[in-house]
Order: structure tokens, then C-alpha cells, then sequence
């Protein structure tokens, strides 16, 4: 059976099968905060950092449920260990470096309930990939994350400024935007392969 | 002695004298030759769906204006080139409904949602093929051949195919050179490429006769020639690089300028000024980036062509490179104020 | 009725305060566990079962004229019974007909399409020494196009007799399976095309002849040994 | 050729408008006739207006003192005729509005003699007298903002002027004043720049001239005495080459900073005019009395360069040269910066250095008017690389502030070169001149507001 | 038990005006999916057929209904500190009964629903609806607003999943509505058509919102 390079691996997540614009994964920060180029850098910023670390607890936890027979409770244990997660790192961060908290600080708790972090731990266990293939994984969505959210967000900027009509004006058409978005990456299907 | 009363206008007092409308009128003649060429190879199917899809474009721009109680603003021509750009992307024997369909598309979705001319953030003719190669992926890569025999009197019969309903085809299809290549490994000859004796979409075929048009357009200044220079100097170079490496795997370089949509492309779509960059630095740096995607979608993608994902890609990244490479204004580095 | 709504909160101070807290947690955290359990250990028989049906609905697809499976592992040298944590890799099932006889053997295999993997299921029959079935499992590919592989009657033709005879040196092939363009196909061991959808057809030819070639030659030595499950076990 | 570095320092952008000098440029500077009625405002520059210190029905001479500088940054008023003083009241003025001035009668036999008073000697005198004696003689900005000269050269302590930079670029259209001035009175500009060099403390000058104007710059340089430390340059033609800012940057590579002055990179820039004016009158302690102006057009039957005196009616002027009956605008300086005028009772004053006359033939009017389609040709034309398209955009929208603060609108010079290549004919410069008064009246008012 | 508590039974709520107020509310006023913007994810993913759509609906509506109850009996037993983790929990459970409830129905459901239905755990809707609603009113009250969002959401689910089958495969809970040879439109079950979907219902209600403010 053919093995997933690493390199197809961080294609298909950031590009080909992008979070957002193929898998509706946390579309509810990319509706909320893509309207800003700042805001939508940093949201995404603090999204792969957040994938990078519960990718490797969430692998972790499923050897661990599997070892003890357990796997009922690996919803219940992603979900406590996520939000616990983006908890520590909230703490950290804001004795580590109080600048970086400044700039990922709201940011952070809002992750908790985002589907982006819980839909990568249950896909790279759901697709079996080891510890290496799961980092590589997390690092893809997360930068296919950002990618998406920093193209709307120029986009929204731009069309601050336009005279859009009234009943598209707003959440219309940032989905408007995303379809379109959408239809462009399928440009990239088959990459990597 | 003096009758009359004077005007009063604020300066300048002279203008440059080439307006909006001429500049859109202008691009439509400088599409017609490479129009009419498809009418020539492909015959009466590719008239109707020229007409057609022009025709759905100034309809739909007539509709929603007035619906949205503006004032109509078919006659800046700029809806009869969308209508004319989509249909010249579009498969020869392509159902007429479907380029009504996209047409419709290409205005309400691509231009008339965003705000009008003027601040479509991506090229309108491209969103509606993107939504038509989404939408009937099937008919929009069944590509008829050109130069039959009685293309001036029969007609294809996915052309008038019922709306709604699915084509069907006439034996006689044909693979286009990028993917003959692509598939079977089979490269076409240069010539045939740029004199447009092969197959693909209606308007992509004589790479010549659009060169001509671009020229046209450049010499009266209504094109910006950087565009269309930096997309193919990136794709020959890169490609140029690719054959060197491995000349079996990867086609010519002129093979790649001359094939597929990649002439249509750079000279009459990653040049609308609206979906690009302002400044000369941004539009070089935007005509590169199409070509690099080009280059990456046809050699190692899943698409034979991919001219119309990496404008559009381009067109999303433009407001990036916009902002990345302003000029610096006169007077404000810190060179200047230094002395 | 409820005592919660008769204690004044006041009664319990500061004291009590964390207490609480670990009790409510541990309360809930009880309750949460039963729960989940109870449904588990309730649905675990019925989803079971509802798998093994699948499975076997699959495999019946792909081996006609069988009856009843059973499931084989690889461990590197020689099949045994599944025991059920191998990987999806490692597993081959075997068909036997009413009669007990064996109708061949279902394998998965993995190809990479134009949207992704596809999965599908084949079933190699070694009396005639050629493929007999073809299923797919899982596909992204586009719907009109890619999906063809699934329902074009003449590219599923392709799977009914697909050569697969194993060379005299008995661990290859004699012909690995090939792709060959829509309506060109020559030889017994070619897979036709389909026009329109090159990548999709490709990447399934690709899957069958990677895995053929590598389970073919041992499923063909080892075809004696393989019994009905009752009995299967050597 | 050798004589000077050929062509090419320039700027960066900018535009090449239809030069149409030939018609003029050929034509010597010729006197003007003398209008029956002159009319003077006190408010001929930028700064207080003068006072006035004649009476009514008092006779003056030619060259006398009509009015005395109205402070620091003001200048006195010279009478360019001999005649009498028929009424002091309201004359209108080229912006529309009313403002205080003199009618002056002129004698019908009025001599060409000029009441001098004491010269200045070049040699002897110091920098402050030379600057007393512009501001005496009423010498402004002749290459058209009218800027008290005298304030221009007083070099701010700390500061130090590098170069005397003299602007004979004349890159507007049609105008032909100081290509005229260089041809015909070297004499004058290299007195003046004696004058300047003492003033400033420039140890050398650069005259910049625009290489359509190759006879003049070898003119010039053939004649530069002896020993006085000057160079000509001559660059490529490109509007607005002859905005001081352009000049530096062309002739001196280096960029005047955001807000600042021409002193602030170590030059001070004057015409080649008014140059030419202060050579000629210090010496003999006179006064301004006209000046050149080139009378073109498609509107005008006589064109060419007259030398008019300072007052005379514009109706005077343009039925002296003859014009088109289809008359439709007229406008006073260039056709890309000057103003286009109504009444024809305003009168020639020291900044105009150009009289423009255009038929319904010629004038584009009421194009209509297309949303920006981001072609980029104002951000390619913008000699201050701004970026118009963006800026119209916010205008429309009326946020000013995000111009100001993000766009740097304040830097806009209005040099009309957005507005002229636009093919959707978005009044660019209109926005930004109204935006700018905006964004200054909202400054004004916030600092009230804090003093308060 | 005092006139007070009987008040709170469900059907006694129903009878309650402000009650009907509250289960409607949910269904059009204050719709999660077309007014809220909550719970994007599932309404754009799962929404290709109508099948799925109706699945997901009733999955979400029932971890809402069950959460809602759970937490507003506990109301008074959760200290404020742990509501949240006390919440995540009580979904997360009723999710993982959910899904295997769905597992144990239907195989094939299962796995075109995929991921989704674990997903509902961090589905804002349910937890603000916890957090706003059930853990400040009545049993019968919460049930009422948990039926009337759900039954909301699973409306909006419903709206894009139809017209998304209709147009891309023809058919509607998977019954063929067309002659043979009707051209499906892939792009609706394609991602970009769920964006479009959805966009088109947003600027639906727009319009009609547009136009009742001007008559
Ligand atoms: C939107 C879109 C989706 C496509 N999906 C598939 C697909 O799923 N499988 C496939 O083999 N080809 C697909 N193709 C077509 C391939 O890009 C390619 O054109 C085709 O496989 C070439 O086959 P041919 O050479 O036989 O025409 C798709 C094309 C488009 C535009
Ligand atoms: C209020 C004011 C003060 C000025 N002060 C000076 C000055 O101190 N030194 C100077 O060289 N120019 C000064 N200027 C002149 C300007 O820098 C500039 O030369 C004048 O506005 C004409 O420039 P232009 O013809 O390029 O528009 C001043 C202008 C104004 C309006
Ligand atoms: C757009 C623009 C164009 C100008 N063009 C000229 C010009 O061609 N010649 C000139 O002498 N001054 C021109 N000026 C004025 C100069 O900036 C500067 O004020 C002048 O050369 C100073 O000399 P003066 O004070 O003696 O007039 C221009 C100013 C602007 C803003
Ligand atoms: C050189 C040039 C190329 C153009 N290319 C396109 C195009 O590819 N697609 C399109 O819809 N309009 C095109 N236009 C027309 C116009 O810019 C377009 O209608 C606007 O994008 C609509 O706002 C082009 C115009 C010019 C001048
Ligand atoms: S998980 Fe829920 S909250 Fe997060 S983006 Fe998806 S739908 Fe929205
Ligand atoms: S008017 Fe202002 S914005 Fe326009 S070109 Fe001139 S300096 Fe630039
Ligand atoms: S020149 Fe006019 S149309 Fe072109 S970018 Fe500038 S403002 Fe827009
Ligand atoms: S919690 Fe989920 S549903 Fe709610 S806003 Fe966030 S992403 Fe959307
Ligand atoms: S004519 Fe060019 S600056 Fe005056």
C-alpha cells in the first residue's frame, strides 16, 4: 500500500483539502475575525500554534486509550484536553512573553470551541498517522488556515470601499468570497502526489 | 465681442482623452481576430456560443442594474467582454444553456455582487468558468476537434443540448495537446500551436492572432504590458529549466507558451486592470506568481491546465501585493530626511 | 422536592466552596461515564454487527458465488485466522461457495486519485487465476467524472476476468496489470480507461497493480491451505 | 554636446501632456499697450495684502509707491503707469471673491520714464539689505505661486544653502514666458543671481531647463561671465519637472522630506524670472510694474509673449490680441495648474504667467464619469508616488481622515497629473484639493477645541 | 412542591404564551443558522444531501435537548467556576451516545456524516444555549428553547441540504425528482457550493428583510 509522503501530507492539508475551504472546519472564527488583515494574521497565528501542541497530546491520548481498551472516551478526552491546552498555553504565554499575549491573547479562548483543533485531532487519528506524520499534518491545516483567513481578509479589506449592494453587504459575501475562494484552490488537486 | 459666457472648470484643464469605454471597446476588437478564428475552426457551434454568452452578459449587467434601480451600465462595454472572454474559454461545442448559465454567473456573481466595475476583486469571465468547470465538469473537458468537415452547416449536437439537460456528444472528440501530453506523453508541434491547428477551448487556439490583439493593445497604451511579459517570461524560464532537467517528463517551454489557455490568459485576463495589482513593481510580482502557478499546476498537478486557477489565485493575493509594494512616497524614506 | 433548592448557598462558605466544586465534577464526571458506557456495551453487539454485515456485503460483491467468509491475516510468513487488531493492510478475506469450496480471495488495496485516496475492494480468484471483482469502498473523486470508476459498466467489465497469472518463477507476476487509454486495450492483463476521467481510472489500476503484485504470488501458493472457517484453522 | 550632462535626471513618474510651444516660443517679448483704466489689488501675493498709501484722485508717477508691505511677509505695490488714482475700493479678483485694491487712471501720454530711487550695489551690499531691497522693489514669485521672494531666502539659522537653484524648466503647456526671459535677458538673470548667491550664501547656482529649451540653456551657458560659479542643466521634458520639489529632485537627486522645505536639502529654488526681474531692478532701486505673459490658445488671434503691465484688465488684453468668437473658457497660467476665470474685469497681477484662451472646439467638458477600474495610471503618473486611485475611492466615501493619516493626502501638490491620465475622468486632484480643505479646517478645529 | 414548581412541568410551559414565544423564537426570529451565525461548520458540510442534513439536524437538536435538560436540572448543583468544564462535559457525553446511536442505526450514515457528528460537541449553539438559557430557566422552559433552536437549526440545515441535492444530484432524500438525463450541478455538493448555498439564503432573508422595512 502506498504510503502518504510527508511533503503530500502538508500539501493535502494546507492546500488541496484546505480546513476551511474544502472541510468547513472553523468557519465560525472565518467569518468572525477575517475582516481585519491584523487580527486574521494573528487568529491564525494562534490556531497553528494551538494545532501544533494538541496534535501531539491527542496522539498521545489515543495510544493511550487504545493501550487500555478505552476508546469510548476519546471525544470526552480530546475536548477536556484541548480546552486544558489552550488553558496552560494561555498561562504560559502570558508569563512567557506578555507581547505575544497581548497579540494572541482573546484569541486563544476562542479557539477552545473551535472545530479546526478538534477536527484535526479526530482526523489524524482517524487516518492513523504516527507522531511525525501528525505534526506535519497539524502544521499543514494550520497554515492553510492562515493562508484562507489572511486571502479574505485583504479581500474584505478592500472591499470596505466598494460599493457593494446593500443585501450582499456582510456575511453574504465573505461566503461569497469563500466560495469563490474555494472553487480557486481546486486548483491545486492532485499536487503533492 | 464676447458673447458668450465663460465656463468655469477646475485644472487641469487637459485630459489624456482615452476613456473607460474606449479602452473596453478597444479590448473587444483586439478580441475579434482571435474571435473570429475560433468561428473559422470550430464553425457555427462557436458563433452561437460567442453570441450567446455576450448576449446572457449584457443582459444579465441590463437586468440587475435596473433592478437595483442604477442607471444601465451596459454601454461601458465592459459586460460584452465578459461575455465574449468567458465564451472564448469555453469548450467549442460547449451547451449553449450551460454559457448562459455562466454568463449569468460571471456578471451577477463575479462583478454586480462585489459592487460593479470597478471593484470585482476577481476576474468576473473566470468566476464563471470556475463555477462552470465546478458545476459540469463533464462538459467543459469534452473538447470537439477542430477544422471538420461541415462546421459551417451542422451544428454540434452538445451544443443545443435541452437546458437543463445533460449534452450529448458527438463521437468525434478530440484531447487537447496539454492533455495529450499530460496523459499520453504525446508533445504537439510548435507550429500547429501558434497557428491554432489544434483543439482546446474555442478561443485559446491561435496563440498568433491573440498575440496580435495584446499588441494592439499595448501600442495604444490601454494594456499594461507588464502583465502579460512577466507570465510568460516565468513560464518559459521555469519550464525552460524543467525540460533541461528532464526533457522526457517535461514539455518545451515553447511547447507550454503556446499551448492551452496560457496566451488567452496572460494577455486579455491576468490584464484587467480591476482584479490586479496598481503599481508597476505589484503587477511584475503578480505576473509572476501566475506563471509559477502555471507551471506547478500543469507539471505536477492534477489538471492538464491550470491558467484559470492561478489568475484566480493571483487575483486573491493582489490586494497583498498592493499593499506590500506601494511606492514609497516622494520625500518621506528615511533617506530623505537624513539630509 | 429537590434539596439543592432549599440550601441557602450562604450555609455553605468559603470552606465548602471547593469542596463543591470537586463534587460536582466527580458527580458529573460519574454520571457522564455511566452514561457513555451503558451506550457503549449497549450499541457495541449492534454496531458489530452491522460492520460484519457491510464487510460481507462487500466481499459477496466482489467473489460471486460465495457463501461464507473468513478473514486471514499475513504475518510475514504465512496466513493465520484474524484476530482482529491487525491493520487493514495486513488482512485478506477468503470466499467459500455452499459448497465449501474456495471462490478466491477479497483484498483492499489504495490508490491516490484527483481528489484523494481511493479505497477499493477486489476479489482474485486463483483457479482462474484472474481478478473477478472490483468494489470501491471510498472516493472523493468528482462526481460525473472520477466517479465513473464506481458505476461505468464498461470500465467495471474490465474486473470481470483481469489476467493476473503468476510467473514460473512463482512470486511475480507474469504480467503486472497495465493501464491502457479508453478502447485501446490489447491484452488480458490491461485495464480500459475512461476517457474524461484518465487520473481516476489510472489511480485504481495503480492501487490493483501494486497490490496484486504483491499478494498474488503468496495467495496462490498458500490456495490449498485456505478452508471454510469451522475447519480453518491449520 | 558636452557643455552640460544630457538628459538623464529626472524624476520619478509624472506625464507628457502636448507641449504646443512652438507656436509661441519663437515670438520676442513685445511691449503691451497700455490699458485707459488699471486696476490693482493690494493682494497680489501670498502674505498680508499691502497698504495703501495714496489718496484719492492723487497723481503718481510711473514706479512710485502705491502701497507698502503689509508686514514681514508682504511686499509694497508700484505704480506701473503714470495716471491718477481714480477710486480705492473693491476689485474683483481671479478667485471670484472681492477684495480691496485701486482703480488707476493712466495719462493718456504717459512717458516711459521710471522714478528710480537708490541702487544697490552688488558688491557692497549686505545679504539683509539685498533681501530689504527685493521686498522693496515688490518682488514675488514669478513662477506663478507668488510667494514673497525676500521670505524664500532667508536662510533659517543652522541651516545652510547648498545650492541656488533657478527654475527655467516651464513645464506647463503652452507657456513660452521664461523660455523668452532666458533668451533675451541673460544680462539680467546673471545680475540676479550676483544678487541671490550674496543673499542666500549659496556658494554656486544650477539653472534647470527642460530640454525643449535646448537654445536657451546654450545661450545661458555661452554667456556666463567670467568667474561667476554657475551651471546649466538641462533634463528631460516632463511635467511637473518645474515644481521645486521635482527641480531638486531632477537637477540634485535628493527629495525634499514630507512637510519640509527646499532649505531642508540645502537649496532654495527661483524662477528664472523673477531672477531676471531682480537683476534688473536693484541696481536701480525700482519697482515691479509687469511682467511677461504668454497669450495663447487656440481662442487667441495674435498669440506671443507681451510684456503687460501689472493691472490691466483682462477684457483689455483679450480685445487687444483678437479672439475666436466660439470663446468658451479662459484661463490664467498654464492649462494644467491655472485657474479658469469667469469675469473678465480681474486684471493681470504679478503671478500670472499665462493667459490661455480656448474654443467649444477644443474644451472636453462633462465626460462621464466611470467608477476607478484600478488601471494604475495616476499611481504611475503621481510625482509624489501617492496612490490617487485609492485616494478618490475614500473620498467618494468621505473618509477623509484615513486619506490624510494613511495616504499621506497632505503631500498631494495638486498637480493635476492623477486627474489627466484618468480614463474614468474621476475628478482626482477636485477630490483631494476639497479633501485637504477638510482635513485643515478638522485640524483647525480640534486645536480650538483644545485650547478652549 | 408549591403552585412554583409546577409551573416549570413542560406542558404547563407550552400553555404559558411567553412559552410559545420562547419555542418560536428559535425556529424564525432568532434563527442559530440565518440570524445567529452559529454552527457554521456542520450547516456547510454535511449539508450536501438532505439525508445528511436531516441527520445532522436531529443529532444536534437532540444533544441540545438533552444537554439543555441535564444542565438545567443541575442548575442549582454546578458551582459557577466549573459550569463551563461541567457543560463540555455533559455535550461531550451526549455526543459520544449520539454517535454511536447513529453508528449503531446506520454504517453508511455514519460515514457520511463523518467527523461532523463528534464535531457537534464544540458547536457554539449548544453551549450558548446552555450557557444562556438552560442554566437560568426551568426544565420545561429549557426544553422548550433546546426544541425550538433545534428544530431552527435543523430548518436552516434542511434549506441548504434540499436545494444542494435538488441542484447536485437531482433527487431529493435520495428519490430521483427528474427525467433521466437531468444535468446534476456538482458544484452544489462540491464545497464552493455550500458557500454559495448559503450566501444565496442569507441574501434571501436580506431582501425579504429589506423589503418589510420599507413597506
Ligand atoms: C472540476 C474538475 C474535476 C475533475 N475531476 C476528475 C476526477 O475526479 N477524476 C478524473 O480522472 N479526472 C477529473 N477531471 C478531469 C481531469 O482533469 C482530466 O481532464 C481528465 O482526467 C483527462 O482525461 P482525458 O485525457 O481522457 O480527457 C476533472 C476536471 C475538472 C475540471
Ligand atoms: C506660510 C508659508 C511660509 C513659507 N516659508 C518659507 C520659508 O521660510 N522658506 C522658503 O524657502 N520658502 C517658504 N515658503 C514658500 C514655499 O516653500 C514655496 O516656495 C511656495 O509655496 C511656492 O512654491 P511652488 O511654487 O512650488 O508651489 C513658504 C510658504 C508659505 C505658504
Ligand atoms: C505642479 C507645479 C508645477 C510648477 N511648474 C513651475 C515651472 O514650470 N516653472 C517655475 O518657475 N515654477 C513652477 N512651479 C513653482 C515652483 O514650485 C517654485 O515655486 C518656483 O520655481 C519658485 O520660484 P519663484 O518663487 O521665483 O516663482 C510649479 C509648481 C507646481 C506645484
Ligand atoms: C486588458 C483588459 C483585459 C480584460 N480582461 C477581462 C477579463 O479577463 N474578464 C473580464 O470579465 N473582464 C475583463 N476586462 C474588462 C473589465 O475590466 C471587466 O469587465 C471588469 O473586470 C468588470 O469590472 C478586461 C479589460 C481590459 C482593458
Ligand atoms: S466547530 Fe462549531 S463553532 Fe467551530 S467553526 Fe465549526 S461550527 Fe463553528
Ligand atoms: S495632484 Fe496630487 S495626487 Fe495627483 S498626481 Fe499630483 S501630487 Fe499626485
Ligand atoms: S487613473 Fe483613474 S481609473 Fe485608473 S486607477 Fe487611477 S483613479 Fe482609477
Ligand atoms: S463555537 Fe463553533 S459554532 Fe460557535 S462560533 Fe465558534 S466555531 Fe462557530
Ligand atoms: S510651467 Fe511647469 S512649473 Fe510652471
Amino acid at each position: 500500500m502506498k504510503e502518504e509522503s510527508l511533503w503530500y501530507i502538508f500539501i493535502n492539508a494546507s492546500l488541496i483539502n484546505n480546513f476551511v475551504l474544502a472541510y468547513f472546519l472553523g468557519i465560525c472564527p472565518f467569518l468572525g475575525v477575517s475582516g481585519k488583515l491584523e487580527t486574521a494574521t494573528k487568529m491564525g497565528g494562534a490556531v497553528t500554534f494551538v494545532m501544533l501542541i494538541s496534535s501531539v497530546c491527542a496522539y498521545g491520548i489515543n495510544a493511550f486509550l487504545i493501550a487500555v481498551g478505552a476508546p469510548f472516551l476519546q471525544l470526552i478526552s480530546f475536548i477536556v484536553v484541548i480546552a486544558s491546552t489552550v488553558q496552560l498555553v494561555e498561562m504560559f504565554v502570558r508569563k512567557m512573553s506578555p507581547a505575544l499575549f497581548r497579540a494572541l491573547g482573546i484569541f486563544l479562548p476562542l479557539i477552545t470551541t473551535n472545530c479546526a483543533i478538534l477536527g484535526l485531532a479526530l482526523f489524524q487519528t482517524q487516518k492513523g498517522y504516527g507522531m511525525v506524520e501528525s505534526l506535519v499534518y497539524a502544521l499543514g491545516a494550520g497554515a492553510g488556515f492562515t493562508l484562507a483567513l489572511v486571502l479574505i481578509a485583504g479581500l474584505r479589506e478592500r472591499l470596505e470601499f466598494a460599493e457593494v449592494p446593500g443585501v450582499v453587504k456582510g456575511t453574504a459575501l465573505t461566503l461569497l468570497i469563500a466560495g469563490i475562494l474555494s472553487l480557486s484552490f481546486m486548483g491545486f488537486a492532485g499536487l503533492g502526489g | 465681442m464676447f458673447k458668450q459666457t465663460l465656463h468655469i472648470s477646475t485644472s487641469p484643464h487637459l485630459k489624456l482623452g482615452v476613456s473607460t469605454d474606449d479602452i473596453m471597446r478597444n479590448v473587444v476588437w483586439a478580441m475579434l481576430p482571435a474571435s473570429a478564428f475560433a468561428v473559422y475552426a470550430f464553425g457555427l457551434s462557436v458563433f452561437l456560443l460567442l453570441v450567446t454568452s455576450v448576449v446572457a452578459a449584457i443582459l444579465t449587467e441590463h437586468l440587475l442594474c435596473r433592478w437595483s434601480g442604477k442607471e444601465s451600465t451596459v454601454n461601458d462595454w465592459s459586460a460584452a467582454i465578459t461575455g465574449l472572454l468567458l465564451g472564448l474559454t469555453l469548450p467549442p461545442a460547449f451547451p449553449l444553456w450551460m454559457a448562459f448559465v455562466g454568463s449569468v454567473i460571471a456578471i451577477a456573481l463575479g462583478k454586480f455582487a462585489f459592487g460593479g466595475l470597478g471593484y470585482n476583486t476577481f476576474n468576473p469571465a473566470l468566476v464563471g468558468r470556475a463555477v462552470l468547470q465546478a458545476a459540469f465538469p463533464a462538459a467543459i473537458t469534452t473538447w470537439h476537434p477542430a477544422f471538420l468537415e461541415g462546421r459551417f452547416t451542422d451544428i454540434a449536437s452538445s451544443t443545443l443540448a435541452l437546458p437543463f439537460m445533460e449534452p450529448t456528444y458527438d463521437a468525434v472528440s478530440g484531447a487537447t495537446p496539454l492533455s495529450a501530453f499530460k496523459f499520453d506523453g504525446v508533445a504537439a508541434d510548435s507550429a500547429d500551436l501558434a497557428l491554432g491547428l489544434v483543439s482546446g477551448s474555442a478561443g485559446e487556439t491561435c496563440a498568433l492572432l491573440i498575440v496580435l490583439g495584446g499588441i494592439y493593445l499595448i501600442a495604444r497604451n490601454m494594456m499594461n504590458w507588464r502583465i502579460p511579459v512577466s507570465i510568460l517570461l516565468t513560464v518559459y524560464v521555469l519550464s525552460g529549466i524543467m525540460h533541461w532537467v528532464d526533457a522526457e517528463a517535461y514539455p518545451s517551454p515553447v511547447f507550454m507558451l503556446f499551448s492551452g489557455g496560457l496566451m488567452l490568459g496572460a494577455v486579455f485576463m491576468a490584464t484587467d486592470m480591476v482584479a490586479s495589482p496598481l503599481t508597476a513593481k505589484g503587477v511584475v510580482v503578480y505576473g509572476v506568481l501566475i506563471g509559477l502557478l502555471v507551471v506547478v499546476i500543469r507539471l505536477w498537478g492534477g489538471l492538464p491546465e491550470g491558467v484559470m486557477y492561478a489568475i484566480l489565485l493571483a487575483n486573491a493575493v493582489s490586494p497583498h501585493i498592493d499593499s506590500a509594494l506601494q511606492n514609497r512616497v516622494y520625500g518621506t524614506n528615511k533617506k530623505a530626511k537624513a539630509v | 422536592m429537590s434539596e439543592t433548592m432549599t440550601i441557602a448557598p450562604e450555609q455553605k462558605a468559603a470552606t465548602g466552596n471547593s469542596n463543591k466544586m470537586l463534587f460536582a465534577m466527580v458527580g458529573i464526571g460519574l454520571m457522564c461515564a455511566l452514561l457513555i458506557v451503558l451506550t457503549y456495551e449497549g450499541t457495541k453487539p449492534i454496531i458489530a454487527k452491522n460492520k460484519a454485515a457491510a464487510l460481507e456485503q462487500a466481499i459477496f460483491k466482489v467473489l460471486p458465488g460465495t457463501m461464507t467468509t473468513a478473514g486471514y491475516y499475513w504475518d510475514g510468513n504465512a496466513f493465520s485466522p484474524l484476530k482482529g487488531t491487525e491493520a487493514e493492510g495486513q488482512r485478506v478475506y477468503a470466499g467459500f461457495s455452499e459448497s465449501g469450496t474456495l471462490t478466491g480471495f477479497a483484498l483492499p488495496a489504495v490508490g491516490l486519485g484527483y481528489a484523494g485516496e481511493i479505497r477499493v475492494l477486489y476479489g482474485y480468484d486463483p483457479a482462474q487465476e484472474a481478478l473477478v471483482g472490483f468494489y470501491v469502498l471510498e472516493s472523493k473523486e468528482t462526481p460525473g467524472l472520477g466517479d465513473k470508476i464506481e458505476k461505468d459498466p464498461a470500465f467495471l467489465a474490465n474486473f470481470e476476468a483481469l489476467s493476473v497469472a503468476v510467473g514460473t518463477d512463482g512470486n511475480s507476476l507474469k504480467n503486472e496489470i497495465t493501464y491502457a487509454k479508453s478502447g485501446e486495450k490489447q491484452n488480458a492483463w490491461e485495464v480500459d480507461g475512461i476517457t474524461g476521467a484518465t487520473i481516476s481510472s489510472k489511480a485504481v489500476t495503480e492501487a490493483l497493480s501494486t497490490s496484486t503484485a504483491e499478494w498474488v504470488p503468496r495467495l496462490y501458493e498458500a490456495k490449498e491451505r485456505f478452508k471454510p472457517q469451522t475447519q480453518s484453522h491449520e | 554636446m558636452g557643455l552640460f550632462n544630457f538628459g538623464h535626471k529626472t524624476f520619478r513618474h509624472g506625464i507628457h501632456p502636448p507641449e504646443h510651444k512652438s507656436e509661441t516660443n519663437g515670438l520676442p517679448i513685445r511691449q503691451f499697450a497700455f490699458a485707459p483704466l488699471l486696476v490693482l489689488p493690494v493682494s497680489q501675493h501670498i502674505g498680508a495684502p499691502s497698504k495703501i498709501i495714496v489718496r484719492e484722485g492723487q497723481e503718481v508717477m510711473r514706479g512710485q509707491l502705491l502701497a507698502e508691505a503689509g508686514g514681514y511677509v508682504s511686499v509694497p505695490l508700484h505704480a506701473p503707469v503714470s495716471g491718477r488714482v481714480r477710486k480705492i475700493a473693491n476689485v474683483p479678483t481671479a478667485k471670484g471673491e472681492m477684495s480691496l485694491g485701486i482703480y488707476l487712471e493712466a495719462f493718456p501720454a504717459s512717458g516711459q520714464e521710471v522714478l528710480e530711487s537708490d541702487g544697490l550695489d552688488w558688491e557692497t551690499a549686505t545679504p539683509e539689505d539685498i533681501l530689504q531691497g527685493i521686498q522693496n522693489a515688490g518682488i514675488v514669485g514669478l513662477g506663478g505661486a507668488a510667494f514673497p521672494t525676500h521670505v524664500k531666502l532667508k536662510v533659517p539659522e543652522g541651516k545652510q544653502c547648498e545650492v541656488l537653484l533657478l527654475n527655467g524648466i516651464e513645464c506647463e503647456p503652452y507657456l513660452t514666458t521664461d523660455h523668452r526671459v532666458m533668451l533675451e535677458q541673460a544680462e539680467d538673470i546673471f545680475m540676479g543671481i550676483r544678487y541671490l548667491l550674496k543673499a542666500t550664501g549659496a556658494p554656486r547656482a544650477i539653472i534647470g531647463i527642460e530640454a525643449n529649451k535646448k537654445d536657451a540653456a546654450e545661450h545661458l551657458s555661452r554667456n556666463i561671465p567670467e568667474g561667476l560659479p554657475v551651471t546649466v542643466e538641462v533634463v528631460p521634458v516632463k511635467y511637473p519637472q518645474g515644481s521645486e520639489k521635482m527641480l531638486i529632485t531632477s537637477v540634485m537627486g535628493r527629495e525634499v522630506p514630507s512637510g519640509g522645505l527646499p532649505i531642508d536639502v540645502g537649496a532654495v529654488v527661483v524662477n528664472v524670472a523673477t531672477t531676471a526681474e531682480i537683476g534688473r531692478l536693484l541696481p536701480h532701486g525700482r519697482g515691479i510694474q509687469e511682467r511677461v505673459v504668454t497669450i495663447t490658445g487656440p481662442g487667441v488671434k495674435k498669440k506671443g509673449n507681451y510684456l503687460i503691465p501689472v493691472g490691466t484688465p483682462l477684457r483689455f488684453v483679450l480685445e487687444e490680441v483678437g479672439v475666436a468668437d466660439n470663446l468658451s473658457e479662459v484661463y490664467l497660467g498654464g492649462p494644467m495648474m491655472g485657474m479658469a476665470v469667469s469675469n473678465l474685469d480681474i486684471s493681470i497681477t504679478k503671478g500670472t504667467s499665462g493667459i490661455l484662451a480656448f474654443t467649444d472646439n477644443e474644451v472636453r467638458r462633462a465626460d462621464k464619469v466611470y467608477p476607478c477600474i484600478k488601471c494604475g495610471a495616476c499611481v504611475d503618473a503621481c510625482p509624489i508616488s501617492l496612490n490617487p486611485s485609492q485616494m478618490g475611492i475614500l473620498a467618494k466615501f468621505e473618509a477623509y481622515d484615513e486619506m490624510a493619516a494613511d495616504h499621506n493626502l497632505m503631500d498631494c501638490f495638486e498637480c493635476g497629473s492623477c486627474s489627466y491620465v484618468c480614463p474614468s475622468n474621476i475628478p482626482l486632484v477636485q477630490y483631494f484639493r476639497m479633501s485637504k480643505g477638510v482635513v485643515r479646517k478638522r485640524a483647525a478645529a480640534k486645536k480650538e477645541a483644545a485650547n478652549v | 412542591m408549591n403552585k412554583h414548581t409546577d409551573k416549570s412541568g413542560f406542558f404547563a410551559a407550552l400553555e404559558d404564551s411567553s412559552s410559545a414565544d420562547t419555542f418560536l423564537r428559535g425556529l424564525w426570529k432568532d434563527n442559530p443558522v440565518f440570524v445567529q451565525v452559529l454552527g457554521m461548520c456542520p450547516v456547510l458540510a454535511v449539508t450536501n444531501t438532505s439525508m445528511n442534513a436531516l441527520a445532522m439536524g436531529l443529532a444536534t437538536a437532540f444533544v441540545l435537548l438533552m444537554s439543555n435538560v441535564l444542565v438545567s436540572s443541575l442548575r442549582h448543583f454546578i458551582p459557577k467556576q466549573v459550569r463551563i468544564a461541567s457543560y463540555i462535559l455533559i455535550i461531550a457525553t451526549f455526543v459520544t451516545i449520539t454517535d454511536y446511536a447513529i453508528m449503531a442505526i446506520s454504517v453508511e450514515l455514519h460515514k457520511s456524516l463523518g467527523a461532523f457528528i463528534s464535531l457537534i460537541v464544540v458547536n457554539c449553539l449548544i453551549l450558548s444555549r446552555a450557557e444562556a438559557f438552560a442554566s437560568k430557566n426551568t426544565v420545561g422552559q429549557s426544553m422548550l428553547d433546546a426544541l425550538g433552536m433545534g428544530v431552527g437549526f435543523t430548518f436552516a440545515l434542511l434549506c441548504l441540504g434540499v436545494v444542494r441535492e435538488v441542484l447536485g444530484s437531482g433527487s431529493i432524500f435520495g428519490f430521483g425528482l427528474f427525467p433521466d438525463g437531468f444535468q446534476n450541478w456538482i458544484v452544489m455538493i462540491l464545497p464552493a457550493g455550500g458557500f454559495f448555498t448559503l450566501a444565496i439564503w442569507l441574501l434571501l432573508f436580506n431582501i425579504l428583510k429589506q423589503k418589510r422595512a420599507t413597506t
